[in-house]
């Protein structure tokens, strides 16, 4: 969805507003993958998809934590293509678990996989391959629980390995530190598998802590093109209570009290009611 | 009464089997307290791998989550995700692998997916596979830490997310597993190690004041002891001022 | 090979002067890849090769050009595994042309891929992987030419694509701009393929512009770690007439000037004679 | 007597088949060339991607090689060559790619291989393959640049060394090429179409002051004239002011 900018005659991602930029392009039924790998995740998007009531998503990601938490509890997902679902270093997601163990508030089908597994799915997504190569699940109960994960054989050597096949979303979604105004996005810190997931995408939306004029080279910098990304909105503190590296500090505190807050159906609906409902688009 | 708890003790017998200068992936919770223990005790130069793509990180303070910003700011080289298994873990680059489990059976196969019911209606659903699988795989050695209790300490894992031994000798060549697998299990109790002739995990260390009854009271199989089974030695004033220190900058997560 | 170091008790890569690092790591009859996409080619370390008087090697590299031009005149290569041989912007390389249509000094055998094909092959070797897979070869006379590319088919989708055999040479050696003393290297500008050159390689030498006591970081970099790199010596300018960027330019001169000096055999002979022989292990 | 020459006009004419804002897959020499004058005349946002990693290069100068410095400084993004390959040209991101040609059949098929005799003792040897055959296979069209000749446009090219439209109608899809193949041949005579049906290459333009006896001469099959074939437009004053001053800067190359 670039588009051709008249001003610059150049290709450039389309700058939106986050409401504007998830109602074009996350719809119902759709295949989405929000990532970021502790870094840098989109949960001021994954708010937006809440407030704007998404239905039957299959939400896509490697670490699915308190943001999908909150999207599962909020009964936006039909299922979850994962390798790891927790609250990292707190313990378990007891939306994700009441939605398994109890179906509350809808039932939740599950697809998952290792990390390795989920990392080279999106490689073979962003590389245009049907499928990945990898030394993975062997031994393990995974590959039973799904057709995407199978033997190949290696035509030089006979040695068996495993096949994974790519993951093609829909859309994709990540929060970045910058932008400028073509759309090209620069991160850093911890960069994740945030590059492969957008690549692997029909179309992308990406949320920056702010939009400049010019980017300035960064020591550990990923870039991606204006030419490669769908859209950009600038809502910044979007990673809260993760972080952006040179921006915020990860809120360790909330995590913390995202345990007790989940563990109750209502006052899991009181806190999704005031801080997402009632907190409006501003976010 | 001893000074110091299980876990405590837990940890600083797992930190001890670190050797320095070895290159160690590990995950959240008492596998990156142990590690970080090892760090700034015996092993200075121990070379710790996040799979957030942190290669060589060197926190003053143990992160929450295994992407803090700490762990970026300290590393030697910070890489891709996909780069960190692939090119790191997958080649047998890594010595040491550092797991927990839910469930363990005797072959030191690891649960950390469902718990009881069947797959698709589990009386308890876990966090999953994560990084585990692979790490199981292709570490050099993989260390485990875990509580010993008859919920954990199994017959049989309701799920295999994590192969140690599979069903015994000879199962990690016919599957083309290239890493060790576990070397250890580190237990609230003692240490447990696998038999080299049949590869099942017999007890070969009681930490300070815990019984042989205590630790096969705590197993749901037959607990071999191995012979030559020894006391460990407690943990060493030093050893416990430096986890104490370390556990205390957890609550200071954000001071990043 | 890197060591554990006693004073610091870690493991890290020897240092060493770049004539006891070709010495020790490159034998006659090795696979030897010096790579190095247009800069940072290790032009030194393949001088000293020549010194050396290595014979036999299999030389692996995607762009092999002036400085295996140099080595495949000097009689080092048995065989050549490449994908693209020439000299830049200049035009053939004539001692490797020589050698193929005249066998001198010596027959050069020939393995040739596309550099999508070789980049994948580094790939796989990177990752612990006998083979990699690709869109590529597909309807070309290349594959009927080499064992090393096979056709695959999808265990998903059924579609054939094109397997590549992993690269796995005995040694490869790359120039970098600096390392630390624990052999940590850091390089930037355009870094090619040389990190998976060297995760591929059983073992690695790099040279560098210089070791200086803490790496700082700098935007674009790649850095290989002191424990997964064998050898490190300091080589200023070791990659002239190739660059090291923020060190030198790349001496285009040289390269234009070197269709002429090689054009001839004796003299080009003359060339290494003075240039390389008697230069000493100074460069 | 014209004052251009044959390579300028060539080299206009495939400037002016890149559009603005397209991402563009250049090797050096004339393709490098061509490409830049175009960004500099009327595609002032044609993206750049060189095989060297560099996406998004903004060069003020002629580089030597695909490597030289300034690509790297004034690209949006320099990324690894696997990634070049596997990420950006692999999955069709790149809308255009110039190659150039020892040897061209009737079909646009490429060769850069070996010349005469057979591939083990060649009459010449080429420098192979490079990015050619995935550029050929994968960008959304390609433009080939040519001078011709009876040496150069051959009945039967020695080596497939890049696929154009293979044998015909109807191959590019049994072979799965995902790309839409070579669209124009640029040479110093005129243009080259594929015809719609046959898909083999005929003359659709030919440059000022060239007749299309000499075309066919220097065709080695019998070279097909398009109905509605035109004369082109010789270089404009600016086009060939800025691609005199453009390759001025390559004397210049050590100024990085």
């Amino acid at each position: 969805m670039p588009r051709f900018s008249q001003e610059t005659g150049r290709l450039v991602a389309t700058l939106v507003s986050l409401a504007d930029g998830v109602a074009d392009l996350v719809r119902d039924g759709a295949v989405v993958a929000l990532e970021g790998f502790t870094h840098l995740i989109p949960f001021a998007a994954g708010h937006e998809i809440i407030r704007q009531g998404r239905q039957d998503l299959t939400l896509v990601r490697m670490t699915p934590d308190v943001i999908y938490d909150q999207l599962i509890g909020a009964g936006c997902a039909r299922r979850l293509v994962f390798s790891w679902g927790g609250n990292p270093g707190v313990g378990s997601l007891h939306r994700f678990r009441d939605a398994v163990q109890h179906a509350w508030p809808r039932p939740l089908e599950l697809e998952e996989h290792s990390h390795a597994g989920m990392a080279n799915r999106y490689v073979a997504g962003a590389s245009g391959l049907p499928f990945a190569v990898l030394r993975g699940y062997t031994g393990t109960d995974l590959p039973a629980r799904t057709d995407n994960v199978r033997p190949i054989t290696c035509p030089f050597t006979g040695e068996i390995l495993t096949a994974v096949s790519a993951l093609r979303p829909d859309v994709t979604v990540v929060h970045a530190q910058r932008a400028d105004r073509a759309g090209n996005v620069q991160m850093w810190g911890i960069t994740g598998v945030q590059k492969e997931a957008v690549l692997a995408a029909h179309r992308s939306l990406v949320t920056v802590e702010e939009i400049v004029d010019e980017l300035h080279p960064v020591p550990g910098q990923v870039v991606l093109p204006g030419w490669a990304v769908s859209a950009v909105a600038e809502v910044p503190g979007g990673a809260h209570p993760s972080y952006a590296h040179g921006y915020s500090v990860r809120d360790n505190d909330f995590y913390r009290a995202w345990d007790a807050v989940s563990r109750n159906r209502d006052t899991f609906r009181a806190w999704l009611d005031q801080h997402v409902h009632r907190a409006g688009a501003a976010a | 009464m001893a000074d110091w708890t299980a876990d405590e003790m837990m940890t600083v017998a797992a930190a001890r089997q670190l050797r320095d200068g070895a290159a160690c992936f590990v995950g959240i919770g008492l596998p990156s307290t142990a590690a970080n223990l090892a760090r700034a005790t015996h092993a200075p130069n121990l070379v710790l791998v996040y799979e957030s793509g942190c290669l060589g990180a060197k926190p003053d303070r143990l992160p929450l989550s295994i992407g803090d910003g700490v762990l970026a700011d300290t590393a030697d080289a910070v890489v891709s995700v996909p780069e960190v298994f692939n090119y790191w873990l997958q080649p047998g680059r890594i010595d040491v692998g550092f797991l927990g489990a839910a469930q363990l059976d005797r072959y030191g196969n690891i649960n950390t997916t469902v718990v009881g019911g069947d797959y698709d209606a589990p009386k308890v659903r876990l966090p999953g596979a994560g990084g585990a699988p692979e790490i199981a795989a292709s570490c050099g050695e993989v260390v485990v830490i875990v509580r010993q209790n008859l919920r954990t300490f199994t017959e049989r894992v309701d799920f295999i997310t994590s192969v140690g031994y599979g069903t015994g000798p000879g199962d990690r060549e016919r599957l083309g597993l290239r890493g060790g697998g576990p070397r250890v299990v580190i237990t609230d109790l003692g240490v447990l190690e696998p038999d080299p002739i049949t590869c099942e995990l017999t007890l070969t260390r009681l930490h300070p004041g815990v019984t042989r009854a205590q630790a096969r009271a705590a197993t749901g199989w037959d607990l071999v002891l191995a012979e030559g089974l020894t006391t460990g030695e407690p943990p060493a004033a030093r050893e416990l001022a430096v986890l104490r220190a370390l556990e205390a900058t957890k609550s200071d997560g954000r001071r990043q």
